[in-house]
């Protein structure tokens, strides 16, 4: 790693302002464990991080609000993994964190910063968007609201601007709705998804409604397959009505190849795993579990 | 890593063609290219600007047409050294024309590898990249020649 | 870019180090304070090797900035032992032969040890995935587990 | 040969290691952990193309960066080591690149500087300009590419057999081992039935956690090296040819090592280092990224054509395999991968007829080297793959169709060495008793089948090598052994002490091995093919009973009675009337051998004792998605006497779940010469959660005649058997064939496309 600058200013404020809107080489450092691998390889040399560590309280925890969340951006992951809160309010979460990286990147690592990274491959954020999350977004001068799925714009891109900080991430009431999220490993079983497959859905009698369908991994950026979901929208599940979701989802994720399988192979997961998935999220018991 | 695929454009070959293998037009389809410099008839220095999120990669690269034959075919051969990270692109692009009454379908395909660095860590990063690129570019050949005015 | 001063808990003393902010916590372990329990091998977090204790709980100290163990309580295998005897969990892993060539074997025993103190009594399953962070290249995978089981039963014993 | 009567109650003993206490209280000592005084770090700058001429290097803003003490390129090499080349086999590596590179990753030139991240940012800003120059990557086109890697062959002057190869230009074929047996011709023109298949392995590394570490520390009395090494002998050797000095004036010590498998042979960065220290007159380190491991060392991808033919009642009467090993750049020990894997080409069976081709060759990748079994796993993989393609194209039962064709005890392999002590018989007998072969067996539910499958193997141990062990009973009778054998976490240190306590009756704990250092522990061939437990076994063996005929003479001298056991302590203190003296043993080990004819590769002695493996997998496997989970893996390996029970079943799990990485996923992604998964989050290896939900390790009942304590060898074993098994058992479950590895989840699928007519697309 080659040196840099780092400040720990002490509130939101001051982290804000020693943000640099035209600079790309300052950024806000929170566990830092993504920004460090590319800090190491060489691929991102900072002249200054900004350490959001010690910027108060008010951006950590979990409250209840509404029946949903409000988490706090440097909430490490390890404390939504335990958390009552969460396991209520939306128990698809502690499920995905036994396989979620790892312990140790769970101790350091937040929700803010594994959303605002980017990287495709992660678990949280396909998960999020198919809970219709959103994130409370700071800037030097406003406060705005952007939903997940906005947020992240394509490979390591969001919607950020560089002066902007996540500060909290909303989880809205999930009412009815089950999820379920299928990691699909092409390698050993702790590597990264080949194909991330998150569902959200109200099963009525086997109708589905409300339903919301996210892949990640697969593709650059965690994205819904809107098709995949129109074909789902009020059928009754079965064989038929899965294939065709399948086919859908399949048809309209923009795949790319790498060392986890190809496009073609992938775009072949996701068909599958699109039927997986909202069986599995029809199965799952309610959010009161 | 190759990229292929096929855009037509609505003018005559011989008029697609010309514009193709004029570099300074050639080069301003393509996003981040700046500081186009003709070395002789088939050689030209440039530098190549992209960026994927924070990260900024720059490359110094040497173009070097290998073959022009009108009317259909044009070859080229890049080879790029990134600025602050050991590291190497090489390329080569091959461009077909063909008549479609009136209307020419460019075909084109890109084969390039990185090595070093960027190789085994950024290789799928600029790969999503470079599909991105290839959108821009074929939107902006697409756009030069709906307004051909503007672009002469 | 000036260097800065770092005082922390090591160990149980009081220390102090002067750093850069690109420092990272397993260097200065190794260059300051010649410990080398905790040693870099991937340098991606993923092996495990470099684990640290931060107040607590268990970090990558190849991804962990130095510059933030200021004013914190850190451990490092070197810890285990200092009563001249050995913890439960190091004597297990000698007993069940859970490893070979033991470079990775720090990093079990520290992540091994958290995991005991989250699960007392843990199955299969919970060890391992909260070992499913740390990689061994000799694959001495079925005696870790046994060595874990072991260490349980280890700490109850010596607890009752 | 005889051997001592077991006495001290020291072998088979499940004794833990001796280093244990370091290695989990995190003291154990890795060269990783070195530091000397005034000590620079070297970071090395790599080449980015596969094959090219060096026009220019550009070091002048490196130079700048303040802190940089120097950059070293070939010129300055060249001054200090005039021959910079260096290799077990061939003389063929430049310590760094001269006028020409030959893979990516190539070093070509190094910036020393005692800060590592001002040396490895001072390394991003040299740059090189390069002719570059076709290249060849596969090793089928490289037979008869006419790029090619090296202009003229340089074999070292060690080998007999690489003589003729000595100048010879226009090739890529670093050795062509031949092995002719009966008339192969005639036999298949007999057969009833002939099967013909290729089979490929992939590229895959060791990928031990200490990467690659060395420190070279030179001075006017000769060269002081610390390194993670598995042979610092060889090593020794090697830098005083180099250096041109005699090797006393070079010594070598390798403390603990964080893992080898094969990769720390022979040199690796120690001539790096070497020529550094001297340029710069201070101490220098190198100490790998795991990232630049991809770019020091792998295991040779091969391409295996295998052909055979059956009489009528399926017996095989004749063979031909045709063995194509991708070398890499640099040949390192290619040429002995070739031939010595040649001799058991064709598996553990009774074959009349036998036509084996193996050759070496080089390509512009990263050199291929030894990876735990010396080339045994990939033709293992494509034998075994093969015996099972046989059997169903014949509605055989494998097992059945195996046994009719078995090598028994006492019948010639195919070289014409009479088999013994290896039992393959009793490990295929084994394996039908704890897979319940014969038995219902469930078949698996919805989209997920299950099947399974076995495989069996030989291989002859590396012959002829040498150890030597020396024995110092010290003046309070407590004793010190030296040994070569380096102890990188297969237990040989611990294996070692309960020799010496067998014979002299002592407990093995009370014995301290020193670690290595070439000025104090005698020669040793090299921790290498499971050979230490056998060669250097007989040499500590050697060692202690001379150091126990010297005690006798002792006790005689100071007017003991026979027999009378009185501790050696007294017996020095009677002769020197203080606690002082030592006695000396020492042991030297060399098997006899005799070398295959050239041309017909045939010996009566090719090798002082087999290894024997079998494996037996069961399989789930997706039908929607290609996943496969191996859900039973079992082992079973002949090792002789197990010295240490608990260190054998040790090295038998974790040798096959190695393999298990190899078979399902390890590949090194290869594309225009750049290795695109350098680094452990892309190159992924078996994790805990990888672990079989079931595996049984066995050692059948065995003793080794000729063995020490009837033991040899079992590191490499349990390697061999893994990956047909699986493919096998992948087989019986859904009827699809994988005939290239990884079977992984993709590879599964598109087989099961292909069967059903709808071919998955490339893309």
């Amino acid at each position: 790693m080659s040196p840099f600058e780092l400040a720990e200013p002490t509130s939101i404020k001051e982290a804000l302002g020693l943000l640099d809107g035209d600079d790309p080489t300052v950024r806000p450092i929170s566990g830092g464990t993504a920004l460090m691998l590319m800090m190491k390889a060489g691929v991102f040399r900072p002249t200054r991080l900004v350490s959001l560590r010690k910027v108060g309280d008010r951006f950590s925890g979990i409250r209840v609000r509404n029946g949903g969340l409000a988490i706090g951006a440097m909430t490490p992951l390890s404390t939504i993994e335990h958390s009552a809160e969460i396991a209520r309010a939306a128990p698809v979460i502690p499920r995905i964190m036994t396989r979620l990286s790892n312990v140790r990147v769970r101790n350091v690592a937040t929700v803010g910063g594994a959303l605002a990274h980017g990287d495709p491959h992660m678990d949280l954020p396909p998960v999020l968007i198919a809970l219709g999350a959103s994130v409370a977004v700071l800037g030097p001068k406003s406060e705005r609201t952007l939903k997940v799925e906005d947020l992240l714009t394509g490979y390591y891109e969001t919607a950020l601007d560089k002066n902007e900080l996540i500060a909290e991430v909303n989880v809205p009431a999930q009412g009815k709705r089950n999820a379920a999220y299928i990691k699909f490993t092409a390698g050993s079983y702790d590597d990264w998804p080949a194909v991330g497959l998150a569902v959200s859905l109200e099963a009525e009698r086997d109708t589905i409604k409300n339903v919301t369908v996210v892949v990640s991994a697969a593709t650059a950026k965690a994205v819904r397959l809107r098709s995949a979901e129109a074909a789902l929208a009020g059928a009754r599940i079965d064989d038929a009505v899965l294939a065709r979701a399948g086919d859908a989802g399949a048809q309209e994720a923009e795949v790319i190849s790498d060392v986890r399988g190809s496009a073609a192979y992938k775009r072949e997961l996701i068909r599958v795993l699109i039927g997986r998935a909202v069986r599995e999220a029809a199965a799952a018991k309610g959010a009161t579990h | 890593m190759n990229i292929s695929g096929e855009i037509t454009i609505p003018a005559p070959r011989a008029a697609v063609f010309d514009k193709l293998k004029d570099a300074p037009f050639f080069a301003s389809c393509v996003d981040g290219v700046k500081d186009l410099k003709e070395l002789d008839a088939t050689h030209y220095d440039a530098v190549l600007e992209t960026r994927v999120a924070y990260m900024k990669f720059t490359f110094k690269v040497s173009v070097e047409l290998t073959k022009l034959s009108p009317p259909d075919t044009i070859e080229a051969k890049i080879e790029g050294t990134p600025l602050g990270v050991v590291g190497r692109l090489t390329a080569t692009s091959r461009t077909h024309l063909s008549d479609a009454g009136g209307q020419t379908v460019v075909s084109y395909s890109i084969d390039s590898t990185l090595a070093g660095k960027l190789g085994s860590i950024g290789q799928p990063v600029l790969k999503s990249k470079a599909k991105d690129m290839e959108k821009k570019f074929t939107e902006r050949l697409r756009a030069a020649f709906a307004a051909p005015e503007a672009t002469t | 870019m000036s260097d800065r001063t770092i005082s922390f808990t090591l160990n149980g003393e009081a220390v102090s180090a002067q750093i850069a902010p690109h420092h990272t916590l397993v260097e200065v372990l190794r260059n300051e304070f010649a410990l080398y329990g905790a040693r870099e091998s991937c340098g991606q977090g993923l092996c495990g090797c470099c684990t640290v204790i931060v107040d607590g709980t268990a970090v990558s100290g190849c991804l962990y900035l130095a510059a933030f163990v200021d004013g914190a309580e850190v451990t490092t295998v070197e810890h285990l032992d200092a009563g001249g005897k050995l913890d439960p969990v190091q004597e297990a892993f000698i007993e069940q032969g859970a490893f070979q060539c033991g470079f990775c074997t720090p990093g079990f025993i520290l992540m091994s040890k958290q995991l005991l103190d989250c699960y007392p009594n843990p199955d299969d399953e919970q060890i391992k995935h909260y070992l499913s962070g740390n990689l061994c290249r000799c694959a001495a995978y079925p005696e870790i587990i046994q060595a874990v089981k072991s260490a349980a039963k280890k700490r109850q014993a010596s607890r009752a | 040969m005889a051997t001592t009567p077991l006495s001290g109650g020291q072998i088979g003993r499940s004794l833990p290691r001796l280093e244990a206490r370091e290695k989990v209280s995190g003291r154990a000592e890795y060269t990783h952990n070195l530091r000397l005084p005034g000590m620079l770090h070297g970071k090395i700058f790599r080449s980015t193309v596969a094959h090219g001429r060096i026009k220019s290097i550009d070091t002048s803003a490196a130079k700048k960066l303040p802190g940089v003490y120097r950059v070293v390129t070939s010129d300055d090499v060249l001054k200090v080591i005039p021959k910079p080349y260096y290799g077990p086999a061939f003389h063929d590596q430049p310590i760094l690149a001269i006028d020409k590179v030959r893979f990516v990753g190539e070093p070509v030139a190094v910036v020393l500087a005692a800060d590592p991240h001002v040396a490895e940012e001072a390394v991003q800003l040299i740059t090189a300009e390069y002719e570059e120059l076709p290249a060849v990557y596969d090793e089928i086109e490289a037979m008869t590419s006419k790029v090619h890697v090296h202009d003229e062959l340089k074999p070292a002057g060690a080998f007999a057999d690489l003589k003729h190869l000595t100048g010879r230009k226009g090739t890529n074929v670093a050795l062509d081992f031949k092995l002719r047996r009966g008339d192969v011709d005639k036999a298949f023109a007999e057969a009833a039935h002939v099967f013909e298949h290729t089979f490929r392995t992939q590229k895959v590394l060791h990928l031990a956690f200490e990467p690659f570490v060395s420190i070279a520390d030179t001075k006017p009395s000769g060269v002081t090296i610390y390194t993670s090494s598995q042979g610092p002998s060889f090593v020794r050797v090697e830098i005083a040819r180099l250096l041109g000095v005699p090797e006393n004036k070079v010594r070598i010590r390798v403390p603990y090592v964080g893992g080898g498998y094969g990769s720390k042979l022979y040199i690796k960065l120690e001539a790096l280092v070497t020529a550094l220290s001297l340029i710069a007159r201070r101490p220098v380190k190198i100490a790998l990224t795991m990232e630049e491991q991809f770019y020091q060392i792998t295991r040779h991808p091969c391409t295996f054509r295998i052909k055979s033919g059956l009489d009528k009642d399926a017996r095989i009467i004749a063979r031909k395999c045709e063995v194509f090993w991708n070398g890499g750049a640099y040949a390192d020990v290619g040429p002995r991968v070739t031939q010595k894997s040649g001799f058991t080409a064709s598996g553990p069976y009774d074959i009349e007829n036998v036509h084996v081709d193996s050759y070496a060759l080089y390509t512009n990748v990263t050199p291929s080297g030894a990876l735990r079994g010396f080339g045994i796993p990939q033709l293992v993989w494509s034998y075994e793959s093969h015996t099972d393609m046989m059997a169903r194209a014949l509605k055989l039962d494998p097992v059945e169709f195996r046994r009719k064709n078995l090598l028994h005890e006492g019948r010639p392999q195919a070289t014409g060495t009479l088999v013994k002590d290896a039992n393959v018989a009793a490990i295929l007998d084994r394996l039908v008793a704890r897979l319940n072969w014969g038995k219902p067996f469930d078949r698996g539910a919805g989209p997920v089948k299950r099947g399974r499958g076995l495989a069996i193997a030989i291989k002859a141990v590396i012959a002829p090598t040498t150890s030597v062990a020396v024995l110092n009973v010290t003046a309070d009778g407590s004793v010190i052994l030296y040994c070569g054998t380096v102890d990188m976490g297969q237990g040989s240190d611990t294996a070692m002490a309960q020799i010496v306590g067998e014979v002299l009756n002592m407990p093995a704990e009370s014995v301290r091995v020193t670690p290595r250092d070439t000025d104090i522990t005698p020669y040793d061939m090299g921790t290498l093919g499971s050979r230490s437990l056998f060669h250097m076994g007989h040499a500590v063996r050697l060692a202690a009973e001379e150091a126990r005929a010297k005690i006798a003479a002792l006790a005689r001298e100071v007017g003991e009675p026979e027999g009378s056991n009185v501790p050696v302590a007294e017996l020095f203190k009677k002769k020197y009337g203080m606690q002082a003296g030592n006695i000396i043993g020492t042991g030297s080990y060399k098997p006899d051998y005799t070398s295959p004819q050239p041309g017909t590769g045939l010996t009566p002695n090719v090798a002082p004792f087999w290894m024997v493996a079998g494996a037996g997998a069961e399989v789930e496997v997706d039908t929607e998605t290609g996943k496969v989970v191996v859900a039973r893996l079992i082992n079973i390996v002949d090792c002789g006497k197990p010295v240490n029970p608990k260190i054998v079943e040790t090295q038998i799990s974790g040798a096959t779940l190695m393999q298990l990485g190899f078979t399902m996923f390890e590949k090194m992604h290869i594309d225009g010469g750049q290795v695109t998964n350098a680094s452990l989050a892309d190159y992924k290896i078996p994790g805990i959660l990888d672990v079989p939900a079931v595996m049984e390790n066995e050692t059948i009942e065995s003793y080794q005649s000729n063995g020490p304590f009837g033991a040899k060898g079992v590191g490499e074993t349990a390697t061999f058997c893994a990956s047909p098994a699986i493919a096998n058992a992948i087989d019986d479950a859904v009827g699809v064939r994988i005939t290239e590895l990884p079977l992984n989840a993709e590879a599964v699928y598109r087989a099961l496309r292909a069967k059903q007519n709808k071919p998955l697309e490339d893309e």
